[in-house]
This record gives structure tokens, C-alpha cells and sequence, in this order.
């Protein structure tokens, strides 16, 4: 697929909304399309993260191995938004397991080349950082509201 | 109680506890239908009993100690937490004992209206003995509830004599436990007149029931134990003991409500740690109903005295500890018949509560409870606040004569089954009437552990 | 109220035995200020010695004494701690009484008949207090027929104050020291006696039949200055001009924690006030529990089983209760019942243990601010007494602790009801709670129960074919015709699907009069999800289904995180759409918010509120938040309608 | 249920209790005066009713059928003031399905609770002629500082209707309903005039769990706090006004020292009254 035709995918996904279009071809350069089968593994926990991906389309599931429990999901990715974030945070490591749900499509950019075009181009930079900002912010307000364990049956009901 | 865990009467088998040869131990490891917790340890050697123990576990609550800096009403509140079957008994030994010290005199109509409460105090734990702890002894059930399967309207008319002297003590009091308005110089409030006379009727209608009662128990069958006991209790010259007159005994001891500490001392055993009380001659003497009535028959309400001539028994009283049941029928009918006359009689006093003023000193006094004499003495800084405390309750100084009576009772039963005879002792205890709640303050939680190995 | 044609008249002193006797011989028991344990109480008066001859009354905060005057008068004291409401809205009613014969249910209300009374001397900030009475408990659309009852058996002698005590502020919450309406005689008392007024036909007999000629001009003009004399000796010490709005912007002033600090949130000031009129039921039942009887008491909003929910009581903290106490008394009182709820009397003042003067406090909190909120008109309905039988059909569980009922043989007003309207449910012995109908049937309803508590429990583990008590339907359900034409956006999480499936049937049935239709449904885990069938088939019937739950196991190949996060896969704009959201409080919060960001509009975002709802008509005062009684007012809200009223803490 | 609400009181989430047909129920006690359980044998005109709706197996007081459990229902009333008592507690716990405590010893420590501030060891010297041979805790606590407790009953002693009230909700299993508010509701209900505010007598009602009826300023008297402190109990606030309205600064922290003592937030004034008391004492001893 052509770049621009990658630029333009970006373009219409929920974190390259907002993106300048120059920002978006910049991206697309070292952009790759991939897809992944159902239950393929997409980051492994721990691991270095080589890649930072927007998802297309598909489910990817973010999960973490309770021993006792078992692998619980704490999040999906949905089309539009991000995963393997690390690649651009130190120490470039998985923070938890990323699997496919089902089959999924993806744009991937290898982690050290976007490091390098985000660390020479500042204009690049900040236009990218501030989105990538708040798909994490995001999960981090999701988490809290997940943690807060809402719907909770209630011990002490009046009736 | 730790022990006590097995069905059946709470009894401990022999086996349990060993015994060398020629040897028969007695043991109830909790005593029931008494209030408080206690066990009794009886040693019987070669015929030869050489121990009697009435052992204590209730645990210590230091009420000396309690009082200590507080003020004379707050010492009223809180002496009655000693006792939650007599806790009037408690608020009446205090009131008059502060009032002794500080001159006061309170209003003929709350002189009145204390003997009243008191007699409320009577008729509930009167009622509670001989229905619900004492008469299953007679009858053969283990409680009063199996009793009541084949005894119904008996235990429904205890429960209702019972019930009327817990709402006298509520109309003047608030509540049948612990009430709250025993005040030094009177109470914090005076009855209304219409409270009082809406017990009348029943009043009324209960004279012919504790008549019945005395009846009835008078025709209970006791064992056999007859002893001639040194009987202690108030006397007053006309009126039957309660808040006033002279601790007078059937071998001439005679002091005021507040020289007990002329005559009297507690003493430790040396099988136990308990304080006993003893006269200075070294005498123990039995306190309660049994006592009062051999001492203060003349001063019995007509309609008591009455009953007790009907039941002809004023000697066995005075003898056999088993008829206890039936001067506590006398005095049930003595305090219902008084509290007849005094709500018929009662007008609302001019001076509810007199003033006063707190003053340095010793404040000691005696009064009735249901169990018998009990002695209360403070010393008092010049701010009014308690700075030390003696309190000697009925069962305390009971205890000794309680022991000396196992003794003497155990050869007469030595022949009957382990079990029976062992049952037999605890119904002896129980015709005491002990409450171990009150002797707790003083009593050894840990007799066994303390004192002797187990032979 | 019909004013008596009589002019005023004097009645000597030394007559007013005759006043006292007329009204008993007319089978009047006659109840009027007498002296007890120190203080002026409400109770029978045979003669005027009865009455507080020749004693003043010393009144300030956390004090009163009674001081002699040693003049003849009787009407020197003003008001004592007791008010009318003693007799008007007695501290303990019987309500209702229920038995189980042979498996049959019956519930009758325990009502009686009042006695007959004559109230002698009711002042006028007490007079205010019975009308205000009178519009809370008898003049909205539902009414407490035993309060309405025990009012007309009452006559009404008043006395305008020649007096006043230094907590005293009817002037300022006009209310006296005058009469105003409401009494059949006015008395005002003079050196030697009283000028007597009639306001009422029943006035107008008493006073042909008393011994009183009529008032010289003299005596008029005393009676008159006297009473302008106790207007001026109070002054006007709360500035209530614009009072309601100052205090509503006042909810987050810094002084509630420190009143706080010194509240001991023991009740006194509601218990005394006049017009207080927050109750609870409790079902007292005797050892064999096949009869009992639910009774009404007082209660306040400063207990905390008063704010009860599940998940304990949101007004936990002594300034949420007070704050709820004041805001309600000088403000929201006004938008529920269009007059403020205090009339100055001061006895919260006085017999407040620590002396907390409400004067002070509202000067002290109240700065200037903007303009008032309207609440919905609502519907008639049903006493709080009566209930209609149901029989459970059929128990389905749901998820592990949820259980769906079929209850029918039903009253048809059940199944005539709305979407997102509740029924309470009375089980003997338990208490009575509400719970919202998740679906309508021709002949019955379907009720979806969270086992969360005793009552709870207790009915979803019932036989089918036991029969239950059932009140309403009450409440304010879904405007489902304001999404006529629209897109509609439905977001809820765990239980709170239940009161809204009414509202999916309602789209569904005529789903091409509407837009797009979502449905935003998050749950703890796949398992916690209510009607999954549904769930599953909704789409074929035109509704957008998105599920979501906060965690899963690898089974699971739906979508993790929160609800709201939904909002975000879908490509919607607000502007022509309608949201309809209920859930968990926290949860609500959010949602509306991004409703809001996505431009739905505050009057077109409903949302349903759950508090600890006991009467379910607004007459016990529990449920009440800011402005609106849940129960009556809502559940359902638009967010405009709210205000604020949902992100502020302990409202 | 006050135990769901106070810190001071653990309870154990439970399923609401199935309405077993007719429960085993059974009475203990550790330190105390025997007026709670005395208070059961005061339902004269229930008693033989509770019989029957109650298979009652172990009650010393009151019968000589004994039974060590397991129990449907225990009922124990006292404090725990000696190591036996924490292991027989803990022992009891296991064989009561529902254990229910009743009153302010069991709940909050009891009157005897005045001893946990030090002053145990002085105290046992000065009434035992042989103190070392005496086993007791230097303290005297509630039984849910040691134990879950599922529900309990306040006062000194219990009150009847609440026992009542707690007996017919074990016939149908639902949780009692006993109020948690100031003693005050009761009192204004009842028409009582407020004794602080007429009369400037130091009450105890507005910071105190209702329960009792009232019954102190009834009887013209202020309430002493035997049903111990109510939720949110605002003490500093109420002991200023006391101390600010001729109360003498001593007798203040005296009226918290009471049955209820060792229930916080009574526990720091009664602790000002306790070393004030003890100060007394060694002025005696001197």
C-alpha cells in the first residue's frame, strides 16, 4: 500500500486525528502495515518493545498472568488507539502481555526509528507527544474507574 | 466454666479427677442456677471430709478501686454494677451511708419511697429463687422452662410475681436493672401519684398468689439437715429490716448500721484466698431471709405473720437451711403486702430531694439485700470524693457457714450414688440463695492453680 | 379561610375559666402552655392556674429558664420546647398493620380517629408553622390523611406575643409577632385581660356565647401597640432578601466544617422545630411473627441511618447533615413548597445542647448570588399506608446475587405504569424498599432484585406463589417522548440495566419514530451481565449494543474498560441525540460529563438516582437531595433539573 | 446494626442468617454483673414464648441442661479481662453461628475498663493479700477487640425491647433494627425537657447511642452513657460547652469515665478522669 494511503489510514484513526499532514507523512515513511491472526501474541510482558502500533482494526487484548488466576485482561485496545507505547518510554520494556482477540490489523513503527525521527524533528515531536500523552492518560482514568470496582455487589444494604 | 463443657448437670465424673484410695471427691465444676460462677471442690477422706471449697471464677472487677475519686451520687451509679440482681441492695447500702455522714435527713414520704424500691428488689428476687432457680430442686426438672411443661399456670404466676416486683422498681426507678434515680437526699424524681396507683390492682391481686406461694413451698419436701446456726441481719423495732436499724445476732452481738467493723472482720482462709468474714470471736454466721425471720418475726407485715403461723415452720426456718424456700415465701408476701400499703398510702413528698453538702469523714452503713446484710464503707476527702472503699456483701461473709454447712451435710449423703450425692450438695449451695456476682470483688478467680496440686 | 364578621371584644381575666369551659363542653380537650420540670409544655389546661400565671420566660442560645413576674398574666412566656406538632404530627403513629393467615397477606392501615382539641394560645410563627405544615403534609398531590384528619379535629385559640424572648425572629421570616392566618380566635393579652378576635365562622359562635363586650377603642389601641412594641424589641435579625440563593452558592463555604465542629448532630434543632417533618418507618413485630405493625416516628436528617443506601450513608460527615438541614430549611424548602421552611420561633436556638445560633450561621455562610430552579409538577398517587397485593409468579436468576421476579395477579395501575417507575416492596417484618420494574407485562411486571441485603434476600429466596405488598407505581420515570425523532443514547452499568429495559422495549416497540438508538452497557465481568439473551437480540431488533466489563478471563473476546470509553468507538454528535444514564453515582458522573463534551444538551441527559427512598411520596423526607425528593421528584432527572446537585459531596 | 457502623466494632460480612426453625441458643458470660442475662430471665411475660421459639441449651443461670455447642445463637454477655477468657472467647466463636454480645461490658469494656489505664497492677496489690497469684489482664475490653461479633446489643444493662427486638429478627432471619442515633430522638419524642437546657444538669444524650428510652432525664437526671457512643459522637464539642457552663473542670472528664469509658471517643476525656482519680488514690495510700 502506498504511503500516502498509510498516511491517510493514520489520518482517519483515532490517535492520527488532529495529526498536520505533514506530521502524518513524516509517519507514515516508516510506517509498516501488519496484521495479526486471532490469539497472536503482539508484546510479551517484560520484553523489549521494538515496535509502537495503532490498531486498525481487530481486538487486541493488554493482559497480565495472576498465578493463581490465570491471564486476566485489564483493557482492550480498539481500533484508533495505541499499543507498545514503551517504545518510546524508558526502558523500552512491555509492560504487560498484548494479544490478538481476533484477526487485527495494525500500523507498526519500529521503536528506534521513531525515536530518532521524534528526536530530530521538534515540530514532529510536538505534535506526536501530546497525542501519544493522552491515549496513556486515558487508560490511566479508565484503570482508576475499573480499580474503584463500581458495580460491586454491596454488603451493608439497608434492605 | 472452660471445663464445664460436657452435657448433663455440668458434672465432672470421678474418674476425671483421680482419687487415691479411700478417697471421694465431689466435684461441680460450675455451679447452676446461682448467680455468678462457681464450683464447688468437696475432699472426702476416710469418711473425713477434709476439704470444702466453694470455689470462685468470676474474674476480679476491683470496685474499691472503681470508686476511688468519684463522687457520692456517681458511687451510687456505679455500686450497682457490682450486682444486677440487687443492684437496689448496692444503691440503698451507699445512699443511707453518704446521708449517715453529711447529716442529711430526707423526707418522710422518700424514707417511704426507698423502702418501696426495696421491697420491689425483694419481690423480683424473691420470685426469681423459689420459681426459677430454687423450686426445680424440689420438683426434679433441671430449669423452671421444663418445669413449666408440666407446671404451667406455677411458673406463669412466678413469672407474673416476679414481673410486679420489676415494675415497681420501675416506676421509681426507670428500669428493673440498674435504675437511675437513687440520688443522695432523695431521688431525681418523685412518682406521680397515678403511676403508683396503677400497680395497685395488682398489688392487690398478687397478696392471695404469694399466700398460695408460701403454701406451696411450705409443702416442698427437704432433705433432712438439721443444725442450730448463728443468724446474723438487721432489727429494727417496728419495722421489718431494711435501710434501718441495729446488726443484731442470736448470740447478742447488737451495734449500729455502722459499727460492723466493731464486731466484724474478713479474714483469709487458708485453703482459699478468699476474705471471709468472721466476728472478732472467730463465729461465721449466716445472713438472709432465714435470718431475718428468726430475728425480726414481731416486725413481719400482719398479713406475713399470718402466713407463718399458718405454716407453723418459724423453727425449721431457723434449722434446716432447706427451708430457706419458705422464709423467702414469708418475705415474698411480707414486701408485696408493704408495698400494698405504701402505694395505697402515698402522697407525693414536699422535698424530693434534700439539698446537702459534701463532707470529710468516714461514711459506713448496712442494709437488707434480698441475700442478706450488706455493709458498705467509704472514706471521704473534703471535697465529698470516695477515697477508699470497704464493701462486704452477704455472700461473703455467708461463705464460711456455707462451707462449714457442706461439711456437716456431707456425712449424711456419703451412702447415696456419686452423682446424686454430688447433685445434693450443689441443691444445698443453691438453697443459700449465693450470688457470686456481688463476692466477686473479692474473690480468688484461681483457687485450683494457686493454691493446692491435685492429689 | 372565612374572617368572622364580629368586631373585637374584652374578656375580663377573671372569665377566661369561661373560655376554657366552652371549648371542652363542645367535647374540645383543651391543650394549651402549662409549667413542667422548668420549662413551658404543651399539655391539657382544665383551668387558668394550669397556665404559666406570673412566669417570663428567659430564652438564648443552648438556655431557657423560667423567671417569676409576679404579675396576673398568662401569655408573658412565648414559645417552650414543644410545638403543636406534638398533637398535629404525633412522635409515634401507628401505620400500618400486616398478618399472614394460611399464606394469605393482608395489610390494613392502622389509622385512628383523632379526639377533638382546642389549641389555646398558638403564637403566630406557630400559626405560620401549621400552614406550613399543612402545604408539606396536606397540600401537594399526595397527602398524610392522619395528619389531615388530627388538623380538622383542631380549633385554634392563638395569642399574638406582647412579648418576645432574645431568640425570637418571626419578624424577619414574617410571621408574627401577629396572628396571621390560620386561627378561629385571637387573643391579645392585657393588664387585665384579654381583647378576643374572631377569624373564623367557629370563632364567631365562641365569642356570642363568651361574656365579652365589645372592646373599647382604648383597649383596641393598647393591644395593638403592645404587639407593634414586640415587633420592635425583636428588630429584624436575618436578612432573608435573596437568602435562598446565597445559600445554595454557599454549599462549599469553608464555615459548614466549622459549625461542624461544634454540631453535635443529636437532632434537638429538627426534633424542636415546628415544621421538621422527616420520618421513619420501623415494623415492630412480636416473637411469633405472624403480626406486625409498621409505625411512623419522628426522625431526622442528622441521624445516619436517615441518609442510608446501599454502601452506607452518603451524608456520613456532621456538616454534610447540617448543611443538608439549613440548605433545606431557608432554601430548597422554598422550590419544593414556595415557602421557607423556618418561622422563626428560635427553638432550635434554645434547645440546641451547645447553643448553635442559627442566625448566626446564616450570616455567617450566605453571600450574594443568582436565580431560582423550578421542580417538575408530577402526577397523583397513593398514601403511604396503602398497598396492593402481588403474587410471585416466577424467580430467574440473573447473575449470581441478581434474580429476576414475575409478580402478577397485580392492581392494573401496576402494569399502566412508566418506564424507569419504581414500586416499594413490603415484606412483613422487613423493611419496606424500593425497587425500580424492568419490564411490563400485560398482567404482570418483572422485577429485578440484587440480593444486597436482609429484605432483599429474603424476597428473592421466596416460594413462588408467596404473595407481597406493593405501593405505586411511583416516581418519575423515563421521558422516553423526548427522544421522538432522535438519536438516543443509552449508557448504564451493572444493575442499573434493570430500570432501563422498559425503556428499550418502549424504542423497540415503535423504534422507526426514533434515530440510532445505543445501548452502552458496562459490567464488573461477563458474568455480572443482566438479560444476556437480550443482550444478544436487541440488535436484531435495531438497537446498538456495546458491551464492556472492568476485567476478564481469556474466554472473554469483548471489549475491557469502562463504559465511557465506549462513547469514544462511535462517531455520534450530541447535538440532535438524547441520553438516558443510570448506574452507579460515580459512574453517572462521568457519563454525563462526556454526553456533555459530545454537546447533549443538560435538558435532553436523564439520569436515575438511587437514595434511601422509605415513604416513596416525598412525605418522610429521606430521600431528599438539594432541591428534589427522589422518590417524588424523580428518580429520573435531567441533568438540568440537578444542577450541580450531582458532584457535590454529601448533598 | 451499630456493629456495621463503628470501628470500634468489627462485624463479619455475612448472608443474611437463614430463619432456622427453632435455633439452638445458648448464654455465656465473662466479666460482669449478671444483669444482661438476667435481663432475658426479665421477660416474664415472653419467657415461656422464647422457650418455645427457642431451643435454649446452655444458660447457667438460669438451668442446669448444659451443652458446649454448637450454637445457632450465642449470646454472652461481660468483658474479656483474663487470659482464659481471650482463649474461651476465641473457643465460643467457633461453636456460635451467630454470636451476639450483649451489653457495655461486652461491647465496650465495661465499668471495669477503668482499669486500662495502668492502673491494674496498683490496683490488684491494694485488694489481693497474694496479687501474684492472681491471673487477669491489665485490661479489661470488648469481646470484638478479640472476636468477630455479628451483632451486639449496647447498654448497662441491654434494654429489654431491644433484646426483643434482636430475638424476633433470629426468627426470621433479617438483621435487627436498632438505631444508632443520639439519645436525644428518643427523649424529644417521649416530651422529656431537655435537663441541659432547662436546668444546666450535664447530659450525656446527645453524644450517646440511643437504646434505653431515655430514661435518665425522664427521671430528671442526665444521661450517663451506658449504651456507650453514638456514630459521629462529637465529645470535645460537648465537653467545651460543659466546662464553659459552670461544670467544674475536674467533674467534666469524670462524666465520660463511666460504663462506657474505653469506647473511643469517650476514652480521652474518661483518661483525664482516670489520673485524676488515681492522683486521689496516692494521696491515700501516702
Amino acid at each position: 500500500m502506498s504511503e500516502r494511503g498509510l498516511a491517510a489510514r493514520l489520518g482517519e484513526s483515532w490517535f492520527g486525528t488532529n495529526l498536520p499532514p505533514h506530521a502524518l507523512s513524516q509517519l507514515a515513511e516508516i510506517a509498516t502495515l501488519r496484521s495479526y491472526p486471532a490469539e497472536a501474541t503482539v508484546l510479551r510482558e517484560g520484553a523489549p518493545t521494538t515496535e509502537f502500533g495503532v490498531v486498525l482494526s481487530g481486538r487486541i487484548a493488554l493482559r497480565t498472568l495472576v498465578p493463581e488466576r490465570g491471564p486476566v485482561t485489564i483493557l482492550t485496545v480498539e481500533p484508533g488507539d495505541v499499543f507498545g507505547w514503551s517504545a518510546l518510554v524508558e526502558p523500552h520494556e512491555a509492560t504487560s502481555n498484548a494479544v490478538a482477540l481476533e484477526a487485527a490489523e495494525a500500523l507498526v513503527f519500529d521503536g528506534p526509528a521513531l525515536r530518532r525521527l521524534l528526536a530530530a524533528d521538534a515540530a514532529l515531536a510536538a505534535s506526536v507527544y501530546p497525542r501519544l500523552l493522552t491515549a496513556v492518560a486515558r487508560r490511566l482514568v479508565a484503570t482508576r474507574t475499573q480499580l474503584l470496582d463500581l458495580y460491586a455487589g454491596q454488603e451493608q444494604a439497608p434492605w | 466454666m472452660h471445663e464445664s463443657t460436657g452435657a448433663g448437670p455440668g458434672l465432672v465424673p470421678p474418674a476425671a479427677t483421680g482419687g487415691r484410695d479411700g478417697e471421694v471427691r465431689f466435684e461441680v465444676a460450675e455451679l447452676t442456677r446461682v448467680e455468678g460462677e462457681g464450683s464447688l471442690k468437696l475432699v472426702v477422706r476416710d469418711g473425713e471430709v477434709v476439704e470444702a471449697q466453694l470455689a470462685i471464677f468470676e474474674a476480679p472487677r476491683y470496685f474499691e478501686q472503681l470508686v476511688v475519686g468519684r463522687t457520692p451520687d456517681e458511687v451510687i451509679d456505679i455500686v450497682a454494677r457490682i450486682c444486677g440482681i440487687c443492684p437496689v441492695a448496692y444503691q440503698m447500702s451507699a445512699v443511707h451511708a453518704f446521708e449517715d455522714l453529711f447529716g442529711v435527713t430526707v423526707d418522710p414520704a422518700v424514707r417511704v419511697l426507698r423502702r418501696l424500691l426495696y421491697c420491689g428488689e425483694w419481690i423480683e428476687s424473691h420470685a426469681l429463687h423459689i420459681y426459677l432457680l430454687h423450686a426445680p430442686d424440689f420438683l426434679g426438672y433441671p430449669s423452671a422452662l421444663e418445669m413449666a411443661a408440666d407446671h404451667r399456670d406455677l411458673v406463669a404466676q412466678g413469672l407474673r410475681l416476679k414481673r410486679l416486683g420489676n415494675r415497681i422498681i420501675e416506676v421509681l426507678g426507670g428500669r428493673a436493672i440498674h435504675p437511675v434515680s437513687v440520688r443522695v437526699g432523695g431521688f431525681s424524681r418523685a412518682p406521680r401519684r397515678r403511676e403508683l396507683e396503677a400497680l395497685l390492682p395488682d398489688l392487690e391481686a398478687a397478696i392471695p398468689e404469694a399466700q398460695a406461694t408460701l403454701d406451696w413451698v411450705a409443702g416442698l419436701e427437704p432433705p433432712d439437715f438439721v443444725r442450730d446456726p448463728l443468724l446474723l441481719s438487721l432489727s429494727h423495732p417496728h419495722e421489718y429490716p431494711y435501710n434501718d436499724g441495729r446488726i443484731v445476732s442470736n448470740d447478742g452481738i447488737d451495734v449500729g448500721p455502722d459499727e460492723w467493723g466493731s464486731a466484724f472482720h474478713e479474714e483469709q482462709v487458708a485453703w482459699s484466698h478468699a476474705l471471709q468474714a468472721r466476728s472478732h470471736s472467730g463465729e461465721m454466721y449466716l445472713l438472709g431471709p432465714s435470718a431475718r425471720v428468726t430475728l425480726s418475726p414481731e416486725t413481719l407485715h400482719p398479713l406475713a405473720a399470718e402466713g407463718l403461723a399458718r405454716v407453723g415452720m418459724a423453727d425449721e426456718i431457723r434449722r434446716n437451711v432447706f427451708r430457706s424456700i419458705v422464709a423467702r415465701g414469708v418475705e415474698l408476701l411480707h414486701a408485696i403486702a408493704e408495698a400494698r400499703d405504701i402505694v395505697a398510702a402515698y402522697a407525693e413528698p414536699d422535698v424530693i430531694r434534700a439539698p446537702w453538702t459534701p463532707r470529710a469523714g468516714v461514711a459506713a452503713w448496712a442494709t437488707e439485700a434480698p441475700r442478706g446484710l450488706l455493709f458498705h464503707r467509704y472514706e471521704l476527702d473534703g471535697d465529698g470524693l470516695v477515697r477508699h472503699a470497704q464493701i462486704v456483701p452477704p455472700t461473703s461473709q455467708n461463705q464460711g457457714a456455707i462451707e462449714r454447712d457442706l461439711a456437716g451435710f456431707a456425712p449424711g449423703i456419703m451412702s447415696l450414688p456419686h452423682a446424686e450425692a454430688t447433685h445434693r450438695f450443689e441443691q444445698l449451695i443453691r438453697s443459700y440463695d449465693p450470688c457470686i456476682s456481688c463476692a466477686t470483688h473479692f474473690l480468688d478467680l484461681r483457687i485450683e492453680e494457686a493454691g493446692e496440686p491435685a492429689p | 379561610m372565612v374572617t368572622g364578621a364580629a368586631e373585637a371584644r374584652f374578656l375580663p381575666r377573671s372569665q377566661l375559666q369561661v373560655l376554657i369551659d366552652l371549648l371542652a363542653e363542645d367535647g374540645r380537650r383543651v391543650i394549651g402552655p402549662t409549667v413542667a420540670d422548668g420549662a413551658v409544655v404543651y399539655d391539657e389546661v382544665r383551668s387558668p392556674d394550669d397556665l404559666p400565671v406570673g412566669l417570663r420566660d428567659e430564652q438564648a442560645p443552648g438556655s431557657y429558664r423560667l423567671v417569676e413576674t409576679g404579675t396576673p398574666r398568662v401569655f408573658d412566656v412565648t414559645v417552650g420546647m414543644t410545638s403543636w406538632k406534638r398533637y398535629t404530627f404525633p412522635p409515634i403513629v401507628p401505620l400500618t398493620r400486616a398478618s399472614r393467615e394460611d399464606g394469605h397477606l393482608s395489610l390494613e392501615s392502622s389509622a385512628e380517629t383523632p379526639e377533638l382539641l382546642a389549641f389555646l394560645g398558638v403564637r403566630g410563627c406557630e400559626l405560620a408553622a401549621l400552614r406550613v405544615q399543612d402545604r408539606v403534609l396536606a397540600g401537594g398531590p399526595f397527602v398524610d390523611t392522619d395528619y389531615l384528619d388530627r388538623r380538622q379535629s383542631s380549633l385554634v385559640v392563638a395569642a399574638q406575643c406582647t412579648r418576645a424572648a432574645k431568640t425570637c425572629f418571626c419578624t424577619s421570616m414574617g410571621t408574627g409577632p401577629e396572628a396571621g392566618e390560620g386561627a378561629d380566635l385571637v387573643l391579645t393579652e392585657l393588664d387585665d385581660g384579654f381583647l378576643v378576635e374572631s377569624r373564623s365562622p367557629m370563632g364567631d359562635q365562641l365569642l356570642d356565647r363568651l361574656p365579652a363586650d365589645l372592646a373599647e377603642p382604648a383597649q383596641q389601641t393598647a393591644a395593638r401597640l403592645a404587639v407593634a412594641a414586640t415587633r420592635e424589641s425583636i428588630g429584624n435579625p436575618v436578612a432573608t432578601e435573596g437568602l435562598h440563593d446565597r445559600l445554595l452558592d454557599a454549599l462549599d463555604s469553608p464555615r459548614w466544617q466549622e459549625v461542624a465542629d461544634r454540631c453535635l448532630a443529636c437532632a434537638n434543632c429538627t426534633l424542636v422545630c415546628p415544621t421538621c417533618f422527616c420520618t421513619s418507618v420501623t415494623q415492630r413485630a412480636d416473637l411469633d411473627t405472624s403480626t406486625i405493625v409498621a409505625e411512623r416516628s419522628w426522625d431526622s436528617c442528622f441521624t445516619a441511618g436517615f441518609a442510608k443506601v446501599a454502601g452506607g450513608s452518603f451524608r456520613s460527615r456532621r456538616q454534610d447533615r447540617y448543611r443538608q438541614w439549613l440548605t433545606h430549611k431557608f432554601a430548597t424548602w422554598i422550590d419544593q413548597f414556595g415557602t421557607s421552611g423556618c418561622v422563626g420561633c428560635g427553638r432550635c436556638i434554645s434547645w440546641c445542647p451547645v447553643g448553635i445560633d442559627v442566625r448566626e450561621e446564616l450570616e455567617a455562610i450566605a453571600p450574594p448570588a443568582e436565580g431560582l430552579r423550578k421542580h417538575p409538577q408530577l402526577a397523583g398517587g397513593t398514601g403511604p399506608a396503602t398497598y396492593s397485593i402481588g403474587t410471585i409468579r416466577s424467580i430467574a436468576a440473573e447473575t449470581a446475587d441478581t434474580y429476576s421476579l414475575v409478580i402478577d395477579g397485580i392492581d392494573p395501575t401496576i402494569t399502566n405504569g412508566t418506564p424507569g417507575q419504581f414500586l416499594m416492596v413490603e415484606q412483613p417484618g422487613f423493611p419496606a424498599f424500593p425497587i425500580s420494574i424492568s419490564r411490563y407485562g400485560l398482567d404482570h411486571v418483572v422485577l429485578t432484585v440484587r440480593a444486597a441485603g436482609p429484605a432483599t434476600s429474603h424476597l428473592v429466596h421466596s416460594e413462588p406463589g408467596t404473595e407481597i405488598g406493593l405501593r405505586g407505581p411511583l416516581g418519575v420515570g423515563w421521558p422516553v417522548e423526548r427522544a421522538l425523532g432522535r438519536d438516543v443514547v443509552i449508557a448504564t452499568g451493572g444493575i442499573g440495566l434493570a430500570p432501563l429495559r422498559p425503556l428499550i422495549d418502549a424504542l423497540v416497540s415503535a423504534r422507526d419514530r426514533f434515530g440510532r438508538v445505543r445501548l452502552h452497557y458496562g459490567a464488573r465481568t461477563p458474568r455480572d451481565m443482566l438479560y444476556t439473551d437480550e443482550l444478544a437480540s436487541w440488535p436484531e431488533l435495531g438497537i446498538e449494543v456495546a458491551l464492556t466489563v472492568d476485567r476478564a478471563g481469556p474466554e472473554w473476546l469483548g471489549r475491557v474498560g469502562v463504559v465511557t470509553q465506549l462513547f469514544d468507538q462511535d462517531d455520534w454528535r450530541g447535538q440532535p441525540a438524547v441520553a438516558y444514564l443510570c448506574g452507579p453515582e460515580r459512574m453517572m458522573q462521568v457519563a454525563v460529563r462526556t454526553v456533555g463534551e459530545r454537546g447533549i444538551p443538560a435538558e435532553r441527559t436523564f439520569v436515575s438516582l438511587e437514595r434511601h427512598m422509605e415513604c416513596g411520596i416525598g412525605l418522610c423526607g429521606h430521600c431528599q437531595m438539594g432541591k428534589v425528593f427522589v422518590c417524588r421528584d424523580g428518580p429520573v432527572f435531567s441533568v438540568a433539573q440537578l444542577g450541580d446537585a450531582l458532584n457535590v459531596e454529601g448533598l | 446494626m451499630p456493629a456495621a457502623d463503628s470501628h470500634l466494632h468489627p462485624t463479619r460480612p455475612k448472608a443474611p442468617a437463614e430463619a432456622i426453625a427453632r435455633p439452638r441458643v445458648g448464654v455465656a458470660k465473662l466479666t460482669s454483673c449478671d444483669g444482661c442475662q438476667l435481663t432475658i430471665l426479665d421477660l416474664e411475660d415472653h419467657l415461656l414464648e422464647i422457650a418455645a421459639a427457642f431451643e435454649i441449651v446452655e444458660f447457667p443461670e438460669a438451668t442446669s441442661n448444659r451443652s458446649s455447642g454448637p450454637y445457632d445463637v450465642l449470646l454472652v454477655e461481660g468483658s474479656v479481662s483474663t487470659p482464659e477468657q481471650v482463649e474461651w472467647i476465641t473457643e465460643l466463636r467457633r461453636r456460635a453461628g451467630i454470636l451476639v454480645t450483649i451489653g457495655a461490658c461486652a461491647t465496650a469494656g465495661g465499668i471495669q475498663a477503668l482499669r486500662n489505664w495502668g492502673n491494674e497492677p496498683a490496683w490488684r496489690a491494694s485488694v489481693y493479700p497474694r496479687p501474684e497469684l492472681l491471673e487477669t489482664l491489665a485490661t479489661s475490653t470488648a469481646i470484638s477487640d478479640h472476636v468477630v461479633v455479628d451483632a451486639e446489643l449496647r447498654g448497662c444493662p441491654i434494654d429489654p425491647h431491644q433484646l426483643l427486638e434482636l430475638l424476633a429478627s433470629l426468627r426470621v432471619g433479617r438483621r435487627p433494627q436498632l438505631a444508632d442515633e443520639a439519645v436525644c430522638l428518643a427523649c424529644k419524642r417521649r416530651g422529656t425537657v431537655c435537663v441541659v437546657v432547662a436546668e444546666g444538669i450535664p447530659c450525656l444524650g446527645p453524644v450517646t447511642q440511643t437504646g434505653c428510652g431515655a430514661i435518665c432525664p425522664a427521671f430528671g437526671r442526665g444521661c450517663y452513657a451506658c449504651f456507650g457512643p453514638k456514630e459521629q459522637a462529637n465529645v470535645e464539642s460537648l465537653a467545651a460547652w460543659f466546662a464553659e457552663h459552670g461544670v467544674d473542670e475536674t467533674s467534666v472528664p469524670r462524666l465520660f469515665a463511666g460504663f462506657t469509658a474505653y469506647a473511643p471517643p469517650f476514652r480521652e476525656q474518661a483518661e483525664r478522669a482516670t489520673r485524676h482519680a488515681h492522683g486521689q488514690k496516692e494521696r491515700t495510700d501516702a
